[in-house]
Formats: structure tokens, C-alpha cells, sequence
């Protein structure tokens, strides 16, 4: 028999940390696949700011930093400027790119900076245990919602993509999901076309992805997968949201 | 007919059932055995009829399957 | 005299409301009592733990580096805490679960089929208060019958409806071990 | 009657409490417990409560709430409390009450999640631009809190200057039995610099330019004075066993209660060893330290840093007692035994000195 | 003869520190003339951060508070929580809004508060002497772009307007201009709307205001008022760009 | 050749000439002209240029710039000095190199934008969270910028850490003869810790979040004993007719230029005054100001602000040797000629105290 | 017909010249006087056909301008 | 010595480059100097002053306290640095402008009409140079020969078209003032 699904040679032996189910560990893997794929090894660099997919480090076989919370896209920049030729993206959570990391995200898609932002929507701030992110549905039960996300109060839930889009220096900006395996086999389609965008110095490129939190939702696994195309795909649509490449 | 096999890492599985879920064949299953981090893990069903198709590996946030075919 | 517990164990497995539990048990006693949960990584899931420490005075530390007692519920939170038990320290272990054939020779090892006495009562949910009811019985630590006759407060609102199925559990775990 | 709750969560009600009605804060651990008991708390209270955006805009949203006359407070933790540095810098740059709270963790950088003290300096000195100062509260229980936080809110609108209650993971997450009976209802403080529309009276402004760098000087002068005031006025401190102390423990918050229990071995073995723990970090209690000094004492800083306060004893004492220290930085949480080791090491070591 | 121009009452007697032919000065009057016809100098409450705005508390006769650099929305927010019976606005530059305080601005615009931001876009940093702002017009030589902003490292000029509407808390969004006597007419009825939009508690609103800047525009006023029809109003088209009251 | 230039152009045309290749910078008083020479001088050196949205955004670049390998600086003044702290609080627990430039101005709060030296306690105790150490470097001449900003990258680099330039809003905006040929092209460092591309190696990780509070707490010992070598070797400073002083002034940057000017003064007019000008403020010389205690001087401390640097003047002498301060905050310049008055004043007084 | 006059602060006139460029009537020109702050200030031309329509005081950055009218 | 000028008027009437004029010749001279503009207000607009300080050891201070010369080009700077001028002191003042009655007794006041001198010349943009003329002359702190021979230098290279012209302005200043 032949091996027609082996372990992705740009991640380390180490277990991942995530909960069961969670969708940052399908994420790993497909950036994994496609760094493989594209043999980006020896070239890809990972920014990776707070969020329960910072330690990415711990398993990503490539060169990586941590940075502070919701300055990915800066520090990512800061990376490119200097190293034009390497493949530079930064893996950051909604709470850390819509929230804390507003100015920096929305000022480097302006920019133009030849970066990839590989947003992570699980709609809470996972790691610190379920508040409400901007992101959070209306009507959503979190920590700081307790009685479900009010929006007079507690403000919409923010489509980073629709938002990027309006800037002038987005090049490609595509939301997908990865609740199930067509899903996830676009949005593998979806980070490897990123990543060329920013190879060929089309310039910014963000793939929004839409994943389970098990744990802060509630919900198992399969229960978490199903609200994705049940509720949450109806706020945040999928499918690209701007192409000028 | 394809014929296909997966492996399953006992220990960095944790049980979440959406390589069950997912698998068309309806090839694996939950079983009682706890692995070291105390997770019931998933496990192959021997004599079931894996086509080698892939999609439980897609699914799998841990990377635990390995997938086989001939 | 202060005594120092940690509850240990997989996430499910309510090991933080068996300390909580204890905890609350103590204060209703008089006793000073501190509660430390452990998360560990930020992130949820995984192993859980947390250290309830109950004494006759103004407690120093919440913190048990020298625990008396540890309850471990799965197999690596046996393997990590009873290597912090000092000699002469008691272990209990969901045996359902645990191995303990890796025991140190210098700690005694109390051994509760938690599992299975559990799925006796029909749910494994209370297994976590079949293994408080044992450990109290091995500790001796607070008045079993105080808690009982305060269950209610002591559990707090949320499980006011289990009360009967927890009371149950806890005698279960009691009455498991012999004096 | 005593509630076993988290410091965090009884922070939280001690602040309602005390009148807080407004509350803005940003996850973080660990002191997440604290926004989420709010997030349910103040709005029951009628109050208000938002999870902003990033710790920036909470302390902004703290200094809008402040001018417009309400008590209002945020918290965070190491990194946030970085973020927070220019608002506290406003905050007392205008004038205006608030109360901010920091629960410490291992720094620097992202660190851990782990209780530190390394936010000490910080705290003390002013991280933020410019001369100004801020009260320090370092509480050592989850029932201290219960005073430290209704105090804090009144020295805030007391001296109209910003609060800050330093605390750390190990305060904010442990549970203990906790009552809240002795909050009274917070006093009335004159407001009469607040915003709240010129009705009735000439129209205000708040702002801290001051283009003319004499105007400018005279409003330093004056906020100098006003932490004069309160280094006359708001010292606080607590002793144990200090009298015929030979050996005088120096330290605070988790600190001070870890090296209590040390103490409280010591003193079983008839080391003659007290503590000075200084409840106000700033205004340092400087003068019963060095009165302690006079006694002939010695002292052993204890901090979960690398030595910060240590710094403050020096200060106070100016070459006159010797110091030892003993610092664990990065979250590491020592044991009262290893205290007990650690300060009976230092306590021979110098008795055979002095022989 | 009767007197049918006279100072606003809202307004103090302080001269303006302005420039020349600065646009600063023109809205600022028109903001007195608002609340005075509104009848909202007891009511209203000003928040200005730096900028050459900034000492409008030198000048309108209604409470006012300085702020930090962009936080303008934050201060508000807390402002206008505690009173809400209060008209709550905050006046900021475009280096204010749209490049430090995008966060701020941002998410007190997703979250609906019922604030109204006054935002003078003039295309610089006017106080700190004439820097690039994220308004700057591609090519357009700034003190921080001696050859013109080139778009490809420095970013586009941003469209706080059209970023804004895709916010689902904003309630009015307009574009004006003070350059001639028609367009400040125009101004003015935005600045009414915009407050009436406030206090009647629809939610969100900002009027956009292009500005002259002779001084770091390096020409006269009036040059700088036709530059803002002839080159500027192409980047920024006046109008309503979101009315959902 | 010599040419007349302002503080801010200076340290640009110097940092580039040490090999500066990234600059992030954000528009503020009184530091714009540094930010407007680099946006064109950096660029046509081949080197990258970005205004950033936020002086936030700008350490971050910084630090990304620095990890990818780059000399990489930002510049600011105390507002937006406040904002970098986490930054700069992160590139310590990286071991990242960044020099830093603060031109401080009047504060706290908004302030005004006249030279003040009140950013003191922020840049020398840390004004971000956690232990860590910056070196402080305080030139006090257009042409002392030249030395100082080379040494500056070295320092960095040679200790992979960053390090401020405390200047103030007088030595950016005056203008004086500035010559470059002293600058030397920058020498290697080993650069065996930056992101690169995984190519013919293992691939590298920075970070500073170490879960572990063993790991941790080994982490920032391993920084302070980094930082105590920094105290050992870095320790510069500057002395003028200290041998005989009998009063020596401890002052600092524009500070000590003034008060060099006053000394003059004193000594035409017999008064044996001193002083002692550190030109690192961290780590500060507490030896030389103690070896000057010991011949029985007196020392008075002048400092644009409140009082910060005289703590430090306490803590070098331990209680020996009395302490006369002078301080100018909010903006204000003091002349010569105050400063002659208010040292002669001292002088007299404590010498009639003496007899 | 309308009959209308203006009144300019000669000390709050900056000699911006936004008024004289959008007078309908060209009813106000450029003085030779400068104020004490050191600008050459706008004046109003005494014989000029002005109407009162305060175009001026709507273009006065400084508020300068009060119009009047019969 | 240490001569301290303030040069001051209102923002277009280029006082800024007069001072970095003699700052720029002073340097050349081989003399250390400093030269200090003050912007005010962060904004522009309004009035500009300017200061330089030239002398033949290290300077203390680039701020005059007490000037040993003011230049005022208007109003507003000769009310304002008439007054920090010290007994004794010179103030050059562009008298086309500027109404000196209020003049204090006990400073010299050298009037210059130099709107109208730079008329004659053609263009008010010269007024400085004849300002620094004359004001060179007056006050004889430098070399007005070494300065001529290397204007071209000591006025950058933004302004070598208008080197005849500012040549011309600062004789006509200079030979304005009677010795
Ligand atoms: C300045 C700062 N503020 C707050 C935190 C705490 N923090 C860590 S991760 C995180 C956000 C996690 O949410 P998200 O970005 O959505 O990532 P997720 O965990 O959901 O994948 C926060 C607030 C921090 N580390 N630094
Ligand atoms: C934190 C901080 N950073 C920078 C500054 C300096 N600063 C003052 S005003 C200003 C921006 C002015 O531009 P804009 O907002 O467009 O207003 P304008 O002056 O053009 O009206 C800046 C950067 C500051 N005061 N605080
Ligand atoms: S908390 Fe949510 S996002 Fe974080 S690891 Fe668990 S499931 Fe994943
Ligand atoms: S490879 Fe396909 S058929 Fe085989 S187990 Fe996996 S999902 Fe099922
Ligand atoms: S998907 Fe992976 S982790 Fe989940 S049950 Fe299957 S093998 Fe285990
Ligand atoms: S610099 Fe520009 S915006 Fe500022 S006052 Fe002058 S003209 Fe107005
Ligand atoms: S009121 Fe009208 S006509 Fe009269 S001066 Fe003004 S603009 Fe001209
Ligand atoms: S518009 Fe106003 S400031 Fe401008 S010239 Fe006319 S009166 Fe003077
Ligand atoms: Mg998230
Ligand atoms: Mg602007």
C-alpha cells in the first residue's frame, strides 16, 4: 500500500495544544501542506501575536516569531521591508486583528504591504476563555456577553474582509471555512493563492477563516462544525471578496 | 474496487469524532480506550470499507491520520 | 494544621468543583481555607488542577508545593503529581482509568474504581463527587455530616437539582472506603 | 456572611460596592475573571459596561466616564498595562479620579500567566511621560481587597489623581471566604470640574497643554504638592512581630502572606525575624523602615522580581541597615519553607558577622 | 440697519491661533452657529484631541475636554455613557482619525454609540507641520513624502466614509466641504443633521469636512479652496455616503 | 568639514551613517525634523522608510525590522514614548536590538512641546512591564549626537537589547557645526538569532512567552546578569574640574550644558564647583559620584523636571554626602545665570553650615 | 433695492482675502494697513454696491465679518 | 565673548533664514554657535522668532535670556523682545512697519524702513537681507567681507539663483547704517 496521506514535512513532531476539535489545528496543517507544496520552507516567516494560535512556533518547521497582541501586521511589515524575497505572514485571531489589532491590520492593507494575514473568525477570544470578539454574533452567549451579544451596547459583528475591501491596497481578500471537507479543500485553494499573490508582489493578501472554538462555544465538535454553515456563514459569507490581481 | 487503510496516532488523537463524522465509508469509530492525555480516541474499523479517500485526514485538527491505498 | 490537597485530572472530569466543593465544605466549617485553580496554558482543555488548602489559621500560601493529599483522575495527572507527594503522602486514583502499578514505594495509594461506580448510579457525572466522598472518608479532613446537612448552599444554585443524585455520590465514595 | 470568591470577582464587588458605575475592559489573564464579573455585575447595578476595543481605549473610555463625574475603573495585566501608560499619564496630568488595576504577570514581553511583582517600578515611578505619581495599593488577601478597593476610589476623588491597585495573578485567581459588610456606601466629593454641560454656570474645559511652559511649571508645582500631601498623609503599612525584630522582612501583596508563614516557622525556632509590609507602594513607607533601622535591625527584601522595591528600601534607609535580597522572577511562586531556608541562611550568616 | 451676521453666542471671544484662510476656523464657527440654533450650549460637551483643533476649548463656550492624539471616540464614549442626555461630539483631524485613533474610531462606530464625530480631513498633519496624513492624495509632496506620496510604499489616501459605511452601527455618514459659500451652507446642514441624528439616539454619525490647509499646502486660500475642488473632491466625492436614520 | 545642522537632522544623518537602514517614525513635536530627514535621506540611502499609522505600529516595525536582521530605529517624544513601552518591554524579552529616541517635552498629559527632562524614570527604570533593563544614553551637544548614536547601534547590538536616546525638544530643534568624519562604517555582529528563511539550517524561533515559570524566571536571570554587565562596562560619563570641587553638580544632556555654563561663573568668582555629567543614565555612574563623596563634596542636582535623576544621586551615595536640588519641570530652560545664583546660594550656605 | 454694509475686526482679520475673492458684489479689497498681529487686513469699500447677503461672513475663517442690512 | 541675537517678526517675513544666515557665516568664521528657532504654537502662522548665539568658547545655552541684540520685523516682536532686552541693548527695527515711540529709554533703537528699502530693490522678499545688513553693520559681530566672499556657501544651495540679489540687499542694509 502507498502512503496517500502523510504528516506535512513543515510541521514539527510536536502535539498541538488545541482543544478537541478545534479548527486552528485543521489551519495548521493546511498552511503546512501548502508551505510543502509550494516549497516555501526555506523562505516562509510566521508572525504569530497573541491568541490560542500563537504557539504555532511549537509547530510550524519554519522560521517564526511571536509578537505582541494585535501587532502581527506591523511587525510583519517591519519583516518584509527588510526581507522582500521571503514569504511573510502573520497568523492572527479576530480578536487580535479586529480588535486590539484594528489600526495595524487596516493600515498595512492600505499599505499594500506584500504580507498574507491569515485571519482565524472563531467569533471569541479563545485563549483567554470566550469573550465576546468583535466578531461574536448578535445575540451570542460569551463570558462578557452573559446574556448574549447586545448591539446597541456591545457594537456589530465586524466583517473584517467587507472592511478590507474598501482600501485601495487589498489585492485579494477571500473568506472560507473549515467545518467540513469541501470547505477546507477551498480554503487550502485560498492560502495558496494568497500566498502567490504576495510571491508575485501583487501586494496584501487575507484569507478569513471561519473556525470552530469547541470549547467557548459549547458545542461539540461536530455540533461547532454545523453552526459554522448553520448561523455563522449567514454574518460572514464565504467566498472572495475581492480579487485585483 | 480502491482499497484504502488509515493509522490513527493513539496519542495525538483527543477523540473528536469529525474523522467519524466525515468518513463516507462510515470506517471509524469511537472506541472505549483512553490514550495517555485521557481522551477516548478514535480508531479504524478493521474490516470496514476505507477507500483510502482521504477525508478523515482532512478533517483531522490533530494530523493524527496517515492514510494508505493500493 | 494545615492541609494541603490537590485535585487533579482531564478536563471533563469536574475536578475544579470537587475543590471548590471542598473548599466551600471547610469555610462553612470555620475553617480558613484557600482556592487555587490552575488552567495551565492559557488554553482550555487538557489536564486541570487546583489546590485547596485548609487550615486552623491565616493560610501563608494558596499554593502547594508539599501537598498532604493529591487526587489524580487520569493516568498523566497521576504520573505528574505523585512525584510531588511527599513521603507518607496519600494518593487517590480513579482506578477506572489510572495505572498504578508505577506507584512510588514511599506514598500510600488509594485506589477508587470511580468509573465504574459511577456508571453503577447510572452517570458518569458524578464520578467526580464519588471520589470526594472517598477521599473525605481517607482524609478525614472536614465533618462529612456537616456537609451533607449543607449541601444545598454548599453546591450553590446551579446544581440545586442534582443535590440528591450528588448526596448519593458522595456517600457512595464515603461508604467505598473501609476505616 | 462569608462567599468563597476568586479576588478578581470579589474585586469586582467590592468596586459596585464602593459606587463604581462604570467599568471598561479588554481580556486578559489573569485577570479576565474581574471584566467578566463586571460584564454581568455593573449593568444588573445599572451601570456600565463595555469590553473595549484594546486597553487603550479603556483607559480613554475610563477618562471620558471620570470627566463626566461617574467612578469609573479598568484592569488589566503586564502587557496591558503597558498600553495603559499614556491615559494614566492624562488621568493625572488632568486632574481626574479612576481607579486602574493591575494583576501582574511574568514579564517582560508576552511572559507568562504566572503571578509576578516586576511591575513594581512601573507602578511606583510612573511608567507614563512626564512628573507625576500615582497611589499604589498592594493588597495580600482576597478579603483586603475589600478595603484596599473602596479606599482606592476615595483617594482617587480625594486628591482627583488616578488609583492604582497592584495585584497579581495568584490575588486575582485563588478563592477565599470573603464579606463585603463593612462597604459603606461611598461619601460625596465636591465635582465641580466635571462636564456635564454649561447649565447654570460659565462653560469648563479640561486639558492638560499648557503651551506656556511657566503655566506649565506652575501646574507641575502644584501636582507636586499634591503628592506631598500624600506622602504626608496616605502611608500605609502593616507589621508583624517587628518589636525585637533582629531581622526585618520587607515585602508585599502574595509577597508579604508567603513570607509570613516563613516568619511564623522563624519565630518557632526563636529567629527574632518581623515583617514591615508596605500596603501603599506609593508613598513608600519609608520612615517606619528606617526606624526599624535604628533598632539595629537587618533587613530581607522578599519580591517576585529581580528587585525592584529593593530599590525603595534603599532609598529609605540611605546606607544605614543592612539589606539582603531575595528575588524569583518570571512567575515562580516560592514556598513559605524556602522562605524559611532562604531568610534563616541570611539571619545566621549576619548574627556570625557581627560576632 | 439691521445686524444680520453677528458672532455665534457659542463662540468666546478669543481670536483664533489659526493660519490664514485656515478651514479650521470656518468650522469651528459653523459649529457655534449649530448649537446655537439648535439651542445646545448648555447641553453639549466637546472633545478634541490633538491637532490644530485641539484648543477649540479656547473658543466654544460650551464644556470641552482635550484628549490624547486619536482617542478621541474612546473619551467620548465614556462621556456620552455616563450622560446621554448630553450632545456629545468630538472634532478630529485626519492624522487623528484615520490613521492613531482607527481603532478607536472605528469600533465606536461599530458599536453604534451615539456620538457624532466632527472629522476635518485637510490631507496633512497640520500641527506637527505638514506631514503625510493617510488623506494625502497619491503624488501629493508632504513634508514626510518629499517626492510625492507614492502609493506603493506609503498607502492611499483613506476613505473614512466609505470604510464607515460598511459598519452596520453608523447612522449618517457625510461628505462636505468649507472651500466656498454653497459648500459651507452644505456643511453646516450636515453638522445639524448629524446632531440631530444624536440626540433623536439613531446611532452613530460624522461629517466629514475637507479642509483647507494653506499653510502646508504651500498656497494661498484661495488657491487652496479651488484645490479642493479640483483635485481633492476627485479622491474624496462630497454627499451623504450613508443614511440608514 | 562642519556643518550647521539640527539635533533631529544630525542623529538621522548619523544613524544612517552607522548603518541605520530601516526608520519608523510618527509625526510629534519636537522630534518632526528627525522623521522628516529620514523620509528623505533613508530611502536614497537604499534603506526603507515607513511614516507609521501610530507610534505603536512604529516599535513593532521596529521590531520586525530588527528580526529580520536590519539596524532599525524609531523615534518619539513622551506621548508617544508612552505608547512604545510594551514595544520596547517586548524587544528586551527578544533580545532584540532598537535604538529609541525620546525628545522629551513638558508633561505629563498633552504638555507642551518645550525641552524637559521628566521622561527620566520612564526610560531608565523600564516604563513598560516586567524586569528589564534599557541603556540610556543622554548626549547633550549636536555634536555629541555623532558618538552617541554609533555607539547606540553598538550597544544594541553587541548586547542584543534596545537602547533609548534621552534627548530633549532644545538639543533636536537647535542648530549647531556638526562634523560626520568621525563615524565609522558599522562593524558585524553575529546575527545567529534572526529570521531569515529556514534555508541550510534549523528553523529559528523569537519569542517571549514562556509558559513554564522555570523557564521564565531562568530567562530573566539571564537578562539581569546581561544587564549587570551593562553596569559593569557601560558606565560613561563625563566630569569637568571635579578634582577640587567641594560642590559638585550632578546634571545631565541640555541640563548639564547649562550648568556647565554656570560653573564657569562660579569658578571665576573662587567657588570650587564641579561637576559630573552622566552621559549613560542607566547604567548610572554611582561610582564616581561616591569616590567625590569621599573627598567630602556636597553635591547639587539639577534637572529640567520635578526631581527623577536625584534618586539615583541618593542611591550612589547611600546616605553620605548631602544633597542640594534644583529642578526646572514643565518645560521652562533655566539660564546660566539662575543656575550661577542658585549654586552660589547653595554654596554659601552650606559652607557657613560647615564651620 | 437691498442696501447692505459690513464691519470687519480688523485685529481678528488675517487678510486671508476669502471674502473679497467670494463677494458677489467685489465690495471688499486688500487695505495696505497691516494689523498688529502683522497682517494686511480686508476692507470694506465704503461706496461699494454691497447687499448684505453675508457671503463674506460665511468664507471669514476668523469670524471677522458682522453684516448688516435695511 | 557670547553675543546673543533674537531675530523675530511674522511668519513670511523670513526671519528664520536671517538667523541661520549668521549662524551659517559665524560658523565659518571658525566661531561656535548656536542657532534656536522657536515655532511657538505647534502651529504655523502668527509670529516667528529666532535665536543665535555666537562666541568664541563653548556656549552654555542656545536661549537669550538677555540679548545683547534684538531684531524686530513687527509689531508684535518689538512689544514683546523690547522688553527682554537688557539695559543697554540694541534693537534693529524694521520701521516701515513698526511704530517705535513706545520705545523704552534705556535701549538703542536702530530704525531701519526696510519694506521701503526692498521695494526700491525691486522685491519686499529681500527685506531680511537688508535688515541683516544693516543689522551686521550696527552690531560689527562678524566679518561682513568673508561673508560676501562665500554667500554662495553660507546661503545653500536652494537659493544660488538669488545670490546677486541677496548680495545686493545686504550691502544696501549695511551701507544704511552710518558708522
Ligand atoms: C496587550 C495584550 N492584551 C491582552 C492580551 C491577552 N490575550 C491573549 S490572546 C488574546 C486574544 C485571543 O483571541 P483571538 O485573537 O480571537 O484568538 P483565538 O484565541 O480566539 O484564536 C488576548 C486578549 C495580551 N496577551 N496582550
Ligand atoms: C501620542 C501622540 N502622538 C503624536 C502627537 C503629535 N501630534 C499632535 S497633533 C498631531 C496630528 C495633527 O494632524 P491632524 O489630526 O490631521 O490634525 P490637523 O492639525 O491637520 O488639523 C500629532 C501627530 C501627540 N500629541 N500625541
Ligand atoms: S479555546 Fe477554542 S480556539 Fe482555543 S484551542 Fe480551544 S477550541 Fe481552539
Ligand atoms: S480514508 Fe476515507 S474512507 Fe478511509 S477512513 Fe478515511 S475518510 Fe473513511
Ligand atoms: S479527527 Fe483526528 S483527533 Fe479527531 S477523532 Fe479523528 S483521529 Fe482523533
Ligand atoms: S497648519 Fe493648516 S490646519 Fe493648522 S492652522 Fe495652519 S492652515 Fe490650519
Ligand atoms: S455682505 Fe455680500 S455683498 Fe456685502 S460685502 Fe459681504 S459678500 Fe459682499
Ligand atoms: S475672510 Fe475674514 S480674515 Fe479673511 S480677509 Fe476677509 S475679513 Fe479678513
Ligand atoms: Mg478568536
Ligand atoms: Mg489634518
Amino acid at each position: 500500500m502507498k502512503q496517500v496521506y502523510e504528516r506535512p514535512r513543515s510541521l514539527k513532531p510536536a502535539h498541538f495544544h488545541y482543544c478537541p476539535g478545534c479548527g486552528h489545528g485543521i489551519i495548521g496543517r493546511l498552511i503546512a501542506e501548502v508551505i510543502d507544496e509550494m516549497d516555501l520552507r526555506e523562505k516562509a516567516i510566521c508572525v504569530a501575536p497573541a491568541g490560542c494560535g500563537m504557539l504555532v512556533y511549537n509547530y510550524f518547521d519554519i522560521d517564526t516569531l511571536e509578537s505582541a497582541h494585535g501587532r502581527g501586521a506591523a511587525v510583519a511589515t517591519g519583516i518584509k521591508r527588510v526581507r522582500p524575497g521571503n514569504l511573510v505572514f502573520s497568523y492572527q485571531g479576530d480578536g487580535d486583528l479586529a480588535a486590539i489589532g484594528t489600526a495595524e491590520g487596516f493600515h498595512a492593507a492600505n499599505r499594500g504591504e506584500p504580507i498574507t494575514i491569515i485571519f482565524v473568525n472563531n467569533g471569541v477570544y479563545g485563549m483567554t476563555g470566550g469573550q465576546m470578539a468583535p466578531t461574536t454574533l448578535s445575540e451570542q452567549v460569551t463570558t462578557t456577553t452573559p446574556s448574549g451579544r447586545n448591539t446597541v451596547t456591545a457594537g456589530h459583528p465586524v466583517r473584517i474582509c467587507e472592511v478590507f475591501a474598501v482600501l485601495d491596497g487589498t489585492a485579494y481578500l477571500e473568506r472560507v471555512a473549515v467545518n467540513k471537507p469541501a470547505a477546507i479543500v477551498k480554503a487550502k485553494k485560498a492560502i495558496t493563492k494568497a500566498f502567490k499573490v504576495q510571491l508575485n508582489g501583487k501586494g496584501f493578501s487575507l484569507v478569513e477563516i471561519l473556525s470552530p472554538c469547541p470549547t467557548n462555544w459549547k458545542m461539540s465538535p461536530i455540533e461547532s462544525c454545523r453552526w459554522i454553515d448553520d448561523v455563522m456563514a449567514k454574518q460572514f459569507p464565504l467566498g472572495v471578496v475581492k480579487d485585483a490581481t | 474496487m480502491l482499497k484504502g487503510s488509515i493509522r490513527i496516532d493513539q496519542e495525538r488523537c483527543k477523540g473528536c469524532a469529525l474523522c467519524i463524522e466525515f468518513c463516507p465509508k462510515k470506517a471509524i469509530s469511537l472506541s472505549g480506550t483512553l490514550n495517555l492525555k485521557g481522551y477516548f480516541i478514535a480508531s479504524f474499523k478493521d474490516g470496514g470499507e476505507c477507500t483510502g479517500c482521504a477525508t478523515c485526514a482532512v478533517m483531522c485538527p490533530e494530523v493524527a491520520i496517515e492514510v494508505f491505498k493500493n | 494544621m494545615t492541609i494541603k490537597t490537590i485535585f487533579s485530572g482531564f478536563g471533563g472530569q469536574g475536578v475544579l468543583s470537587m475543590g471548590f466543593t471542598l473548599a466551600n465544605a471547610a469555610m462553612l466549617e470555620g475553617k480558613y481555607v484557600t482556592y487555587l485553580p490552575s488552567y495551565g496554558v492559557e488554553v482550555r482543555g487538557g489536564t486541570a488542577n487546583c489546590t485547596v488548602v485548609v487550615s486552623d489559621e491565616e493560610i501563608a500560601s494558596p499554593v502547594a508545593s508539599e501537598p498532604e493529599f493529591v487526587v489524580a483522575m487520569n493516568q498523566p495527572s497521576f504520573a505528574r503529581f505523585q512525584s510531588v507527594l511527599p513521603s507518607g503522602g496519600l494518593i487517590c486514583v480513579n482506578s477506572s482509568i489510572v495505572n498504578t502499578t508505577s506507584a512510588r514505594g514511599d506514598i500510600e495509594v488509594l485506589t477508587v474504581p470511580t468509573s465504574e461506580l459511577a456508571e453503577k448510579m447510572g452517570t458518569i457525572k458524578v464520578a467526580n463527587m464519588i471520589m470526594l466522598g472517598a477521599f473525605l472518608k481517607a482524609s478525614n479532613m472536614i465533618s462529612f455530616d456537616l456537609m451533607l446537612n449543607n449541601l444545598q448552599e454548599i453546591l450553590g444554585e446551579g446544581k440545586a437539582k442534582m443535590i440528591k443524585l450528588n448526596r448519593q455520590a458522595l456517600e457512595a465514595g464515603y461508604a467505598f472506603v473501609k476505616e | 456572611m462569608k462567599r468563597l470568591m476568586s479576588g478578581n470577582a470579589a474585586l469586582g464587588e467590592a468596586a459596585v460596592l464602593a459606587g463604581c458605575t462604570c467599568y471598561f475592559g479588554y481580556p486578559i489573564t489573569p485577570q479576565n475573571e474581574l471584566t467578566e464579573y463586571m460584564a454581568k455585575r455593573v449593568p444588573e447595578a445599572g451601570g456600565v459596561f463595555i469590553q473595549s476595543e484594546s486597553e487603550i481605549a479603556a483607559i480613554n473610555m475610563v477618562l471620558g466616564a471620570s470627566v463626566a463625574g461617574a467612578r469609573a475603573m479598568t484592569s488589566s495585566s503586564s502587557p496591558g498595562m503597558s498600553l495603559k501608560q499614556e491615559g494614566i499619564s492624562y488621568l493625572a496630568a488632568d486632574e481626574l479620579p479612576a481607579v486602574v488595576v493591575d494583576m501582574v504577570r511574568g514579564g517582560p514581553g508576552m511572559g507568562n500567566i504566572s503571578p509576578a511583582q516586576s511591575d513594581y517600578f512601573q507602578a511606583t515611578r510612573g511608567g507614563g511621560h512626564g512628573d507625576y505619581k500615582t497611589i499604589v495599593l498592594a493588597p495580600g488577601s482576597v478579603q483586603e481587597l475589600t478595603e484596599i478597593v473602596p479606599l482606592a476610589f476615595d483617594l482617587a476623588d480625594k486628591y482627583r489623581n488616578p488609583v492604582i491597585i497592584l495585584g497579581d495573578g495568584m490575588l486575582g485567581q485563588m478563592m477565599e471566604p470573603v464579606s463585603f459588610d463593612n462597604i459603606k456606601p461611598p461619601k460625596e466629593y465636591p465635582k465641580d470640574y466635571i462636564l456635564t454641560g454649561a447649565k447654570g454656570r460659565p462653560s469648563r474645559m479640561v486639558r492638560s497643554l499648557l503651551f506656556d511652559t511657566k503655566e506649565e511649571e506652575e501646574h507641575n508645582w502644584k501636582l507636586f504638592r499634591k503628592y506631598q500631601r500624600m506622602e504626608q498623609n496616605e502611608v500605609r503599612y502593616d507589621t508583624f512581630l517587628l518589636d525585637d525584630a533582629e531581622m526585618v522582612v520587607i515585602a508585599y501583596g502574595i509577597g508579604a502572606r508567603i513570607a509570613k508563614g516563613a516568619i511564623k516557622r522563624l519565630r518557632q525556632e526563636n529567629l527574632k525575624v518581623g515583617m514591615i509590609r508596605p500596603i501603599t507602594l506609593w508613598p513608600f513607607p519609608a520612615k517606619i523602615i528606617k526606624e526599624a533601622a535604628q533598632n539595629g535591625a537587618e533587613f530581607f527584601v522578599f519580591e517576585m522580581s529581580a528587585g525592584q522595591m529593593v530599590e525603595d528600601v534603599k532609598l529609605a534607609l540611605e546606607g544605614k541597615g543592612r539589606i539582603h535580597f531575595y528575588g524569583r522572577p518570571g512567575g515562580v511562586i516560592p514556598t513559605p519553607i524556602e522562605l524559611f531556608r532562604v531568610i534563616s541562611r541570611h539571619y545566621y550568616q549576619s548574627r556570625r558577622g557581627k560576632k
